[in-house]
């Protein structure tokens, strides 16, 4: 089914950042009816590349070629009238407009000149039942998780009839069911005869749905295929350049007393009597649908919601409500879920963002001991593999998973007694994945306990020791290791029989 | 949140760059009249910035962590007013001093309270105490003025160091901006200003004590513009509810010029105190140089947007000049 | 007696530098000025305020002027620098506004504070027959002038034949056009039955004046004070006002320019009873505590506002 | 959020939740302003007086329509502190063209002080939107530089009522219906501005790039564009102003309209527009000036001590703010817990 010559060609594109040469000679072909996975580490240049194909940022060199005419998009809005339609890697929305305003920003239905509300939200109402979310259309983007952000923004991709579209790892923030919904569109779109272009970090997910590959390193191309003729080794061959450790290494270890003990932990609207305990050494995984409420138990938990009712305590000691401080000195970290809002300060140094929050600690007498800063920030930094130019860049300059590693740093400085992890992988490639998972074990059998919410399935299977699962606020049921598998996870999670071929 | 426009400038750079324009200014004032640089020229020149010196610092801190206090000014006239009521009413006036700056701190604390606790925008809080302690100040002291206030406070606030051509004021206000550098710049508690003004959800998640820290920071200042009432009350021996009117602009006119970002998280102690002094002695020299009023203003007015125009567009030029340059190479290859 | 010296360098700092009233008075001094061949210079703030007022005196002192002439902004405030400046041999006049009687040589006032309270409440009690309330519409609460002659008015209200004459309000129009046209309608609003105002301010008594004749109570609300003929030309001719007062401003200039120049040349020290002569004006004498008085006030009405031009 | 994160759960009907919310701090405001008047009528019957009324809308309407140019730029996450001076050098220019040529027509006045202003919010916007200014520093800015300019124009001279055409200054006494002209000129712009900014594309672009400016380009709308023109409106409604000023009060001098910026950015907050930008209404705008106007004026109807006028106001002032955040803090908190169940 795919057609002969390709609906979009970029060839020998080239792009640097001041010093950082992000992209070196790329080029990619998109055919129409086809869907091509972009595989690549984090940093390896996939999102600028989606940029330059964006209009967003000019390519430094190279040819673009729309339909073999030859074009250079100087807006985005160039972009989209040439039929490229972009879900970008961080959710880009008006928090202050409503649902169907974000998804038909400067395309509203008019009648009379003036925009025609109820055409709108309609429209809009339709494309999100298309998806099976029952997101209200006139209510307002602010408030919003990350996920019903990312599903909001792939109703704007979706919201007029484009010839390609590009995905930069929309499902990064979706579990099964909606990441199944969303293939399911992209699929009725490649059947239309649309070429897609979709970025991620599950290989799975690329295999089940992708025809063609395209893999990239450092900002290099390395070599393109249809999908039969790679396997799993080589594509992470390609990606990481070197073998990857295995991708779960988990630790078998004996869990010791209880460090965290949550009674009837209670948020008005948001969660209900919540309850559980995690003990030294041990890996809790929290898994649940999107939406559940995992991460406002954990926001709870670490004192940055009020709670209305019931008690959090660490090696005994009770933690008062909604004081982080506390909740700090009691020896409890949170590695946040939004890593832009909520992670990282985003135009400070990547050195002292790593250090945000020993901050106090860092002093000698009553000054700001710099040594300290600096040893602290590189060592963390290191032993996750960060890849980055200056520790003194700021963070922003930093692709998504690099940043992810960043925060993680931040938290690993403070030798929390309690980690708690909220898609602590979230956007980031295999190969640090593997680093990731291999630090919270080696940390779990130094006697870290560690709570990892998580929407990647495989992930809290591979990691945990017990699985607690919630279901609209509520924790549902508890699973041990080894009778945990996706399916009875799913099971109590939706409260029904998981929907077939589910991914995540 | 990410803040678009946000100037990005290497402080390093503008802090010389600023430096040298005081440098500068201290030339063409010489040029301009033989009378600029004389030790009782630069002495009166200096004392008549102190009230503004002072209240810039803490400003500095408050616009770093990303608000702003626009009723310093009205803080400081209401303080002066109750200075003059107090001496009007024979409190000795170490006691009256010290009530006087207790009422700063409450106002400041109030602001502060207002901001932290209700999570009013700060910009729209001191909007209203600006009318309200302005208010006060003339509810306090109405159409009077209290002005027989003992030699022995007004020659500190007008009075030389002994054998010097030095303020008493400058005095104080230098070993102010001292404490305010270090502590701005080499304490934890400075750093955690900086975080909190460029990404405060973020440095709330990072453990930092945010509400706490801005209340400190209005309170602080309500303090320092209580302070700079005292000096400014007794450097013209003269209480009045209108005193002051109008200085937050100045205030705010210096800090911004000083490099301090207004979306926060940018700025620096010394830029600040340059830009104060820089505007100070252009004005001096022009004034003696007997150009009309009108053209200080606009004068003031370039400085400040220059200040930021100039370091943007130079950059924007090179980023444009570095394109072009990358572009040849990619076509070539 | 030593004739007046050439050249003498003399500089006006009046409280604002774009405030009309300043700027005619100006013109006076500066004739004043070419006459006796001297070297003058008006400098000044654009906001009415003490501190700017003072950088202005130090500035003046490094130029070393000779004599500095000045509408205090601050009666107190001041006192301290013009010390200093008289300290340094530069000799110091005020006019228009005083500061505290150590802080200068010499006083230009347009009238004494007691002539100008007299005679306004006199014109007004003529309009509204010793009858009714009365409110006053002054200029900024702080401004020392309108506060001395406010005082005068009050007690000279206590006299028997003001008995029915009630003072019930003070407003501030801050000097501003606006401010004053809003307070003015303030107080008809709250003041139903006021008979009529005095508002001894030019800014004042133009924005009273013009808030008056276009409404009803045009006419049903007498309105008097000091105000330029220019400004109040039209209300009087339309009968919203009968009469109102003003010296001259240009004369009062041009007198302050002579006491300037008689106190350089060493003709006066601002000791009571001496006498210089001040041109057009003739010769002067310094009363008691160094106030010179300009004269009467004139007083301005249908019959002759239209011999005027300030 | 997701279908199966709520198993059959309805859809979350009431539709227009945002803007249901928006006019509950309106009408929050509303209940505010009307109990103001209704105690301030009780107290003294006059305040509602034909003539008193009048005086009111006369005073409050050159501060709203300053306000609604306001509104644009705050949507915008910007501010404009050099609307005061704008309006001062506008209504002195406009003035002494009259000046120069006495039998110039009325219109020639309105158009060069839209024109004038126009021009200088250009100035602005190019400095905001292209020299990448903050908006705060720009315009703080150019309220030195265009009153110095304006300084040096009028030069300690000033206009007086004697210099303009009577057919001009009758434009503020004269009404329509006994609505004065100059109120109903300014009604129409507000309307007019609330209908676009309500429902006209462009419009709408204002809430978007105030609320996501990074977002707003990726949806291809041209914000530098986009804040030019909002700073130019800004910058020509206060011209507009200006001319008004100029007819309602007959007198202007070099210090016209100083001090107005905060009073603009004031009626804006109380009246429910963010400063955070991407919030807000006209018709709130509207009634956050009214209600200032009618404290100020309420205050002394009753008889305020002078000296605490002011101090009331403020105080006053802050409680609206208060009063409008808690009741919107309320609505969102109420939504989120729908949202959830
Ligand atoms: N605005 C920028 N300024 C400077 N450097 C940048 C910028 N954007 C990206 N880079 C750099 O370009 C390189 C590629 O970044 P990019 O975001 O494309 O990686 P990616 O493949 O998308 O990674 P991830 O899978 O984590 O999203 C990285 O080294 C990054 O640091
Ligand atoms: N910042 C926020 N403000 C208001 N509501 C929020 C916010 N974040 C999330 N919510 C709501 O709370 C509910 C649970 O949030 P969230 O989706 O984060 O739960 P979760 O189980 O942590 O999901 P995930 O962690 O996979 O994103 C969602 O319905 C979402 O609408
Ligand atoms: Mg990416
Ligand atoms: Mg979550």
């Amino acid at each position: 089914m795919t057609d002969a010559a390709p609906i979009l060609a970029l060839h020998h594109a080239s792009k640097a950042f001041g010093p950082v040469q992000a992209l070196v000679d790329v080029s990619l072909e998109l055919f129409g009816g086809e869907a091509h996975a972009l595989l690549g580490e984090n940093g390896a240049g996939k999102s600028t590349l989606v940029k330059i194909l964006a209009g967003v940022h000019r390519a430094d060199g190279g040819d673009l070629r729309v339909d073999g005419q030859p074009r250079t998009f100087h807006t985005p809005a160039e972009a989209r009238d040439a039929g490229i339609a972009i879900i970008y890697q961080e959710p880009t929305l008006f928090p202050d407009l409503t649902v169907a305003e974000n998804v038909l920003m400067g395309r509203q239905p008019l009648k009379g000149g003036r925009i025609d509300r109820h055409a709108m939200d309609a429209q809009v109402g339709a494309i999100l039942t298309d998806l099976g979310v029952p997101l209200d259309p006139t209510r307002p983007v602010r408030g919003l998780s990350i996920a019903d952000q990312q599903i909001v923004e792939i109703a704007k991709a979706l919201s007029f009839q484009a010839r390609v579209l590009i995905m930069d790892e929309p499902t990064a923030a979706l579990t099964g069911q909606e990441t199944e919904r969303l293939f399911r569109v992209v699929r009725t779109l490649r059947a239309r005869g649309a070429a897609v272009l979709f970025i991620t970090h599950r290989l799975e997910e690329a295999f089940a749905e992708c025809q063609r590959f395209t893999i990239m390193r450092d900002g290099q191309w390395v070599s393109s295929g249809p999908t039969g003729t790679y396997t799993i080794d080589r594509v992470v061959r390609g990606m990481v350049g070197r073998d990857v450790s295995e991708l779960y290494p988990k630790q078998a270890v004996t869990p010791g007393d209880v460090v965290l003990d949550v009674r009837n932990l209670t948020r008005r609207g948001v969660f209900r009597n919540v309850s559980f305990q995690v003990r030294r050494g041990e890996i809790v995984g929290l898994a649940g649908l999107v939406g559940a409420g995992r991460s406002e138990v954990a926001r709870a938990i670490f004192g940055i919601d009020p709670r209305d009712g019931g008690d959090v305590q660490v090696r005994g000691q009770p933690i008062p409500s909604g004081s982080t401080a506390a909740a700090m000195t009691a020896g409890i970290g949170l590695v946040p879920e939004d890593r832009r809002q909520q992670g990282l300060v985003m135009d400070m140094s990547i050195e002292r963002n790593a250090t945000l929050a020993i901050l106090p600690q860092l002093r000698r007498g009553l000054l700001m001991d710099r040594a300290a800063e600096y040893q602290t920030a590189s060592t963390w930094t290191s032993k996750l593999r960060l890849k980055a130019h200056r520790l003194t860049d700021p963070v922003s300059t930093l692709s998504g998973g690099n940043q992810q590693k960043v925060v993680l740093a931040k938290w690993l400085a403070t030798g929390p007694a309690v980690l708690i992890v909220d898609e602590p992988t979230r956007g980031v490639d295999v190969g640090a994945k593997a680093e990731v998972h291999r630090t919270l074990a080696e940390l779990a059998a130094e006697g870290l306990a560690v709570v990892m919410i998580s929407s990647d399935l495989p992930e809290v299977l591979g990691m945990a020791d017990r699985i607690l699962v919630m279901r609209e606020g509520e924790l549902v049921g508890e699973l041990s290791r080894t009778d945990a598998t996706e399916e009875t996870v799913m099971y109590l999670a939706t409260g029904q029989q998981a929907a077939r071929g589910s991914v995540a | 949140m990410s803040v678009p426009n946000r100037p990005k400038r290497s402080l390093l750079g503008w802090e010389a760059t600023i430096l040298a324009l005081v440098a500068l200014a201290l030339l063409l004032g010489s040029t301009l009249s033989d009378a600029f640089l004389t030790a009782a020229n630069l002495s009166n020149l200096s004392s008549n910035l102190v009230e503004i010196a002072l209240i810039a610092l803490t400003m500095t801190l408050i616009v770093i962590a990303a608000e702003i206090d626009l009723s310093v000014a009205s803080i400081a006239g209401m303080c002066s007013a109750l200075l003059g009521v107090l001496w009007a009413a024979h409190v000795p006036m170490p006691l009256a001093i010290v009530l006087t700056l207790g009422l700063g701190t409450l106002a400041g604390f109030f602001n502060g309270w207002l901001v932290t606790r209700l999570g009013l925008p700060s910009l729209a809080v001191t909007i209203g105490t600006l009318a309200l302690y302005r208010g006060l100040a003339y509810a306090l002291l109405g159409d009077r003025a209290v002005a027989d206030f003992p030699p022995f406070w007004t020659n500190l606030g007008f009075g030389l160091v002994p054998g010097t051509q030095i303020p008493i004021p400058i005095v104080a206000f230098v070993l102010l901006a001292a404490l305010t550098a270090v502590v701005l710049h080499a304490t934890p508690f400075g750093r955690s200003l900086y975080a909190i003004g460029s990404n405060e959800v973020a440095a709330r998640f990072a453990g930092l004590r945010v509400e706490r820290t801005k209340l400190l920071l209005f309170t602080l200042s309500g303090l320092m513009s209580a302070f700079a009432a005292v000096v400014y009350t007794f450097r013209f021996s003269s209480a009045r509810a209108d005193n002051a009117n109008g200085l937050e602009l100045s205030v705010i006119a210096a800090v911004l010029l000083g490099g301090v970002s207004i979306f926060g998280g940018r700025g620096s102690v010394i830029g600040v105190i340059a830009a104060v002094f820089l505007i100070g002695i252009i004005q001096n020299a022009l004034t003696l140089a007997d150009v009309p009023n009108e053209i200080l203003t606009i004068v003031t007015g370039l400085l400040l947007i220059l200040s930021v125009l100039g370091p943007n567009l130079s950059a924007q030029l090179k980023a444009a000049y570095g394109r072009r340059g990358r572009a040849a190479k990619g076509g070539a290859q | 007696q030593p004739a007046l010296q050439k050249g003498i360098t003399i500089a006006f700092l009046p409280k604002q530098v774009n405030n009309p009233y300043f700027t005619t008075a100006w013109k006076g001094g500066q004739a004043a000025i070419k006459e006796f061949a001297g070297v003058g210079k008006q400098v000044g703030p654009s906001d009415a305020g003490a501190s700017s007022q003072v950088s202005y005196i130090n500035t003046l002192l490094a130029q070393r002027q000779k004599a500095i002439v000045v509408s205090a902004s601050d009666a107190n405030a001041l006192v301290p620098y013009l010390k200093r400046a008289m300290g340094q041999g530069v000799k110091v006049v005020t006019y228009d506004s005083d500061v505290a009687k150590d802080g200068r040589n010499v006083f230009v006032s347009q009238a004494s504070a007691d002539t100008i309270a007299r005679d306004e409440v006199k014109l007004l009690a003529k309009q509204i027959g010793n009858k009714g309330e009365i409110a006053i519409l002054s200029a900024t609460p702080n401004a020392t002038n309108q506060n001395a002659w406010i005082k005068v008015m009050r007690d000279e209200l206590t006299k028997p034949q003001y008995k029915d004459m009630k003072l019930v309000k003070i407003a501030y129009g801050n000097d501003d056009d606006q401010k004053s046209f809003t307070e003015m309608q303030g107080l008809m609003q709250a003041y139903p039955n006021l008979k009529g105002v005095i508002s001894p301010t030019t800014v004042g008594i133009s924005a009273a004046a013009r808030y008056l004749s276009g409404s009803p109570y045009k006419g049903k609300v007498a309105l008097t004070g000091l105000g330029t003929p220019n400004q109040m030309r039209e209300f009087v001719k339309n009968g919203t006002v009968q009469g109102f007062a003003l010296w001259n401003p240009e004369d009062l200039g041009y007198l302050a320019s002579y006491a300037a120049a008689a106190l350089v040349s060493g003709q006066i020290t601002g000791k009571e009873g001496e006498k210089f002569s001040a041109g057009k004006l003739g010769q002067r004498t310094i009363g008691k505590d160094g106030v010179v008085i300009l004269g009467p006030l004139t007083v301005f009405d249908k019959s002759n506002i239209d011999k005027f031009n300030f | 959020m997701t279908e199966l994160s709520t198993p059959g759960a309805p859809l979350p009907a009431p539709p227009h939740l945002l803007s249901r919310l928006f006019k509950a701090r309106e009408a929050s405001l509303l209940v505010i302003l009307l109990a103001l008047v209704a105690v301030t009528t009780a107290l003294n019957p006059r305040f509602l007086s034909a003539q008193s009324v009048r005086d009111l809308a006369l005073n409050v309407a050159i501060i709203a329509l300053v306000v609604v140019g306001q509104t644009l730029v705050l949507l915008m996450k910007h501010v404009d502190l050099s609307v005061s001076s704008v309006l001062g050098l506008t209504a002195f220019l406009s003035g002494s063209l009259f000046v120069a040529n006495p039998g110039m027509p009325i219109w020639l006045a309105f158009l060069a002080g839209l024109g004038i202003g126009a021009v200088l919010g250009a100035v602005n916007g190019l400095l905001v939107a292209y020299g990448k200014v903050p908006a705060l520093v720009a315009t703080l800015g150019t309220l030195y530089v265009f009153r110095g300019v304006d300084y040096a124009v009028v030069h300690g001279g000033q206009i007086t009522a004697s210099n303009l055409p009577a057919a001009f200054s009758t434009f503020a006494s004269g009404s329509v219906l006994g609505v004065p002209t100059l109120v109903l000129l300014v009604l129409a712009v507000m309307v007019g501005f609330g209908i676009y900014l309500r429902s006209y594309r462009s419009g709408r672009e204002y809430y978007a790039v105030g609320s996501n400016a990074e977002a707003a380009t990726l949806a291809g709308i041209n914000v530098n564009r986009r804040v030019l023109t909002g700073f130019m409106l800004s910058g020509a409604i206060a011209g507009l102003a200006g001319v008004l000023y100029l007819a309602r009060f007959g007198t202007v001098d070099a210090a016209a309209g100083t001090g107005l910026e905060l009073q603009v950015i004031a009626a804006a907050v109380v009246g429910g527009v963010a400063i955070t930008g991407g919030v807000g209404t006209i018709a709130g705008a509207g009634i956050g000036a009214l209600l200032l106007g009618v404290i100020g004026s309420a205050l002394v109807a009753l008889r305020a001590p002078a000296f605490w006028q002011q101090a009331i106001q403020g105080a006053l002032l802050l409680l609206a703010i208060s009063i409008d955040i808690i009741l919107a803090r309320r609505a969102a908190r109420a939504m989120q817990e729908r949202s959830h169940r």
